[in-house]
């Protein structure tokens, strides 16, 4: 679960992380308002749930309260599409309003997990305010990786060596190694699989700011953090995603137009590489799980045929688990339901195969059936 | 003989009285597997199917019925303890079905399981089985399996069964199926179950499925550069998944080029090893094989 | 540094732990009207660095405030001699005055650290309100210990085998387990040495309440927990070893008539052993550090000078960082200062001997010579 | 050759500018001992005594001399820092001299040791030393050593200095002498240093130095029943201290029965070890046995 940019710098304020004064307005008029409490000039920053809004121009250094109003006018309640989004983008309705600063410097400072190290590990770059994944490619060696041991906890020695090859000193580089210690102990007490600044300044009387701040919290954790859970913004999310996570159905919006209804998440990419292969992109990932009931896989094949860029629709069951009876009754009762007569294609094999492809056979659609994917390539690629 | 289980296995299943626990308790005796015990606390004294005993604690099931395979059920918020209590009462062999269990969690209990003499498969994985010793240590539908001497590894479920379908259908037995999970930090690696099926007698090879998310199949194609002496076959799907987003396995996302499925075909195609081409040929890739070598 | 049951009770509270109601009372009249105010009966408890106060009479279920007073008056600026004290005893310059509970059960719980394991231990028995060393001789077999993966922290399947040893079921085995969690974290957050509570009880509405009380802070964690330093309560502590611990030099009373002045603990050990051997009960253990000064030693033989019961003084010194010129100038300091004229048998090897001897042999004191250890205790036992 | 140390040994002193790491730094080079360079944060760039280059980091002091050994001087709160910091630059053998390190800090840094190839030695120990190769890893008086044949390890300092000074005043020499810690927790045991003068083949006996407190004299004693080839001597001081009482040492108080002179003395006569009668009869008391052995 994502947190916007002013809820993560709640949380840094109270772990006494210094982070620019600011406000957050949800209408033209309080932007002007809190911009003119500022002294007239402020950073004006969209807040949504997407990276590179700053080239996206999600984010305007406003020199008055009328061109802070004009910007709020001109964004709040549109779409913002980032390189991070979709084409539609993703809704902008509030505003971060806040305190310019005077940067001398800027530093990119991050923790998440590594799963070689079977650690989190806090990833460091002096390339501060940049992209920071083309830095990673382009120039790999300023991007520093420091594993941390979870019985020590982040060491000083290590942050030590960060603000050395950062080639920060003085004051500044305690500040930072102090930060350190207390972002990682943000990552811990809020079970985050991201925490992110970009940039982190030193300024130019050497106070060390988070001027943009990027916390996502682990979902598999979320359950003992009742109070994280009331910060989810769900107009941020994908809403056919978001709709088929609140059903427990792992669902993944692509480009393609084969609708794809799976259970399991290994066969479910297999069989996209398969629906590709075969020159028909998907339209989406879903995996419908192994204790799915007539009425989840209807829900799930309900979320497919809502897309509408989906021109037909795989259905990709070994049955286990989930049963092909259940997955047959579940899809006819969605295509029933939405009046749907795209075509069909079904590739059942497992647990009461039989009972399934007599509902299908009896349901009066117009199904295909494969007995293997090879056949099931086929059919999508002549329908 | 296989690997991991054999006709010596009792299995213990924590979180038997679940539903999940229970229903695949019930299937995995019904496969021939010696279910000798449940856990449940608060639940102890109870008996399942008849004739499984319930225990309030591992500790108590061990000391009672001599388990020395646990297979966990619980939910998620509970797994950890579930796992390191039964690494606590000595049992050499767990596989843990959970999925979404904190990846905090599993740090922690990964460093603990480093170091105890325990091997651990999965979270978030469908378990193992031996079909020759008619013991099925997790969810995965018994029938399909077929006694042989084919090796099976793979991170997930359904596909591991799409394996073991497309190899049965050709006649073609299995020494061995073992999903080790599909979540960024797992207890077995890849390479150390290839490992254990190179030592293994009766494995004459060795499916391998992997997929997009971490470097988990180099360092696989690493072992079998260095070590592996039977032919290896692998297929790597997610091919067709844009990068960032999280395609239903925790563990599969691709946050950089090696988590790729370009990057990982390279390095096993690099470290010898046969390339399934699609997900729909992998019994027939492994059929190749097998008359080559015999 | 042990901590007033009131203070532990105080730091319990914070953690979610039940105590009784209780307030701290420094005079009679306040142990009456504290009493009045509880409904007239009370637990009246002397705040002692000491365990075993209750056998000793420091205790008191007093059923009317003019009981309270009475007691309060008895035992308030006295000093309470307990089977863990010296004849001396401790001052009881405060008093818990402490609400009645309803027992149903007694429950012994601490934590400490098990070297063995190389963690933290927590250690329980169903023999709550008992001397636990004398439960350990007698029954080690309801002593259960728990020791505790410092990477995991105590968990859940730890508790229910520890509630379930305790023979606790229900209600009170949940809020014991949630108990015991609590108390691993107060004892991780506190650096403790040990956490006591003796007895934990459940009441008869099946309450789980910490009748007593009993912290022990690290000594050597100290310098992280400045709010705990104030908590020190110098006036139950041997004053000899508190006087010397404030000047680092580390001292333990003794009963015998031998002061001893030695550089390092084990050779101190070792030096106790040996006039122990000679028949001449060593008054103290002391450890004068290696990089004592001529004023440290001499500050430490005045330590030893200042005890009544020492008869002779042996210096044993092997000189290496602590050289032996410092070690004489620094006995012959104490020895003129305090104008002593007990014997002094000096045994001395390694840097600087010679200087050291000469020191002496000028110094007009009568000083007994010995080469080797075996010297040493032969004039120790002709002293 | 003796253990731990040889004259491929290139020490690091952590804590070199402080005023205990100055003064045994030089002490230590004033042995002969290769001391390559140092390390205090904040003082990289300096030059100490001449010609030992002072560095930032321990990372770079290994880059830039290839230092093996690592000397801690540094105070109890930063010691758990400093040795993790050795361990990550990977340096093999670690003596922490620091006395007072908090015992939680002791109890995680153990953890990490454990997971980690490196030998801790201490803390709260004077350290290691090889007469015959001139290499001093501690805060020992140099002089009073002699290389020879009997391996000495004792938890504390100056009564190991006692137990040599009484051996070279017999013209009984030194293989190697190690003080492993007075610390309730401590990188290494008696055990694993007896294990060590077993296998080398220039130590003859060993004259073991053992105090109340703990078990781990036990433990030695289970270990030289079990394994230990060469004779051993054995002294432990302690027997007049009371019980509950911290002799100077943080780990050095009787808190049962086990924890007694009585109990450890025991195990190790059980052991088949010579107890020595008296801390003033060490010399001697190797002395015999080295005449029955020769």
């Amino acid at each position: 679960m994502k947190l916007h940019e002013y809820q993560a710098k709640e949380i840094f304020s109270r772990y006494g992380i210094l982070v620019p004064n600011s406000k957050v307005a949800y209408t033209d008029e309080e932007a002007r308002d809190i911009t003119n409490k500022m002294g007239g000039r402020a950073a004006v920053k969209a807040q949504v749930h997407a990276g590179g809004r700053g080239k996206a121009g999600g984010v305007k250094i406003c020199q008055t309260p009328e061109e802070a109003y004009t910007f709020a006018k001109s964004i709040l309640g549109k779409y913002l599409v980032t390189p991070q989004t979709d084409n539609q983008g993703v809704p902008v309705n509030s505003l971060l309003i806040e305190e310019l600063a005077e940067i001398e410097s800027e530093i990119y400072i991050a923790i998440t997990i590594d799963r070689d190290a079977r650690s989190t590990v806090m990833i460091t770059s002096p390339a501060g305010g940049s992209d920071i994944e083309e830095v990673a490619n382009a120039t790999p060696e300023i991007i520093f990786s420091e594993p941390i041991e979870p019985v020590l906890g982040l060491m000083p020695f290590q942050t030590r060596r960060m603000t050395r090859q950062l080639g920060i000193e003085g004051s500044a580089a305690r500040d930072i190694a102090k930060l350190m210690i207390s972002l990682y102990q943000i990552y811990l007490d809020n079970d985050c699989s991201l925490l992110e600044i970009n940039p982190l300044i030193i300024t130019k009387d050497q106070k060390v700011v988070a001027l943009d701040a990027k916390l996502d919290i682990e979902d598999d954790a979320l359950f003992r953090h009742k109070d994280l859970q009331d910060l989810r913004d769900r107009s941020q999310e994908d809403q056919l995603e978001a709709s088929a996570s609140d059903q427990d159905i792992a669902y993944v919006n692509l480009d393609g137009d084969t609708g794809c209804l799976v259970n399991g998440a290994g066969l479910a990419m297999a069989t996209l590489d398969v629906a590709n292969a075969a020159g028909a992109a998907p339209a989406n990932f879903l995996d419908v799980g192994g204790g799915a009931t007539d009425e989840k896989v209807a829900e799930a094949v309900s979320i497919i045929l809502s897309d509408p860029k989906v021109k037909r629709v795989l259905v990709n069951v070994f049955g286990g688990i989930l049963r092909c009876d259940v997955a047959a009754r579940g899809t006819v009762l969605a295509y029933k339901r939405n009046n749907c007569t795209l075509p069909l294609i079904v590739r059942m094999l497992g647990t009461n195969l039989e009972e399934g492809k007599e509902i299908l056979r009896n349901s009066g659609l117009n199904v295909i059936f494969a007995d293997t994917l090879t056949e099931a390539a086929k059919a999508i690629s002549e329908s | 003989m296989g690997i991991l289980l054999d006709e010596h296995s009792r299995i213990l299943v924590q979180g038997i009285t679940g539903t999940e626990g229970s229903f695949h308790a019930k299937a995995c005796k019904a496969y021939g597997t010696n279910v000798v015990a449940g856990v449940t606390p608060g639940k102890g004294g109870q008996v399942f199917d008849d004739d499984i005993p319930v225990f309030d604690s591992v500790e108590q099931a061990v000391k009672e019925t001599a388990a020395n395979v646990s297979l966990i059920f619980v939910p998620p918020p509970f797994a950890a303890d579930a796992i390191t209590e039964s690494i606590d009462a000595e049992i050499p062999l767990i596989a843990c079905i959970t999925e979404g269990i904190p990846v905090h969690d599993m740090i922690k209990v990964r460093r603990h399981v480093d170091r105890s003499p325990v091997r651990l498969i999965g979270p978030n994985c469908p378990g193992m089985i031996n079909p020759a010793a008619h013991c099925k240590v997790g969810i995965m539908p018994g029938a399909i399996h077929l006694p042989g001497r084919v090796g099976v590894v793979s991170r997930s479920g359904t596909l591991t069964y799409e394996a073991v379908g497309q190899l049965t259908s050709l006649g073609i037995g299995q020494s061995s199926c073992v999903g080790i999970g599909g979540d960024p930090i797992i207890g077995t690696s890849f390479a150390e179950v290839l490992q254990l099926y190179d030592e293994d007698p009766e494995t004459d090879m060795v499916v391998f499925i992997g997929e997009i998310g971490g470097s988990m199949e180099q360092q696989a194609a690493e072992y079998i550069k260095n070590h592996m002496q039977k032919p290896v076959c692998a297929l790597i799907v997610g091919a067709s998944a844009p990068p960032g987003k999280r395609m239903g396995h925790a563990g599969a996302i691709i946050t950089g080029h090696s988590a790729t499925s370009e990057s990982k075909t390279a390095a096993l195609k690099d470290a010898g090893v046969t390339i399934i081409p699609s997900p729909a040929d992998i019994g027939t890739t492994a059929q190749n094989i097998l008359e080559q070598i015999n």
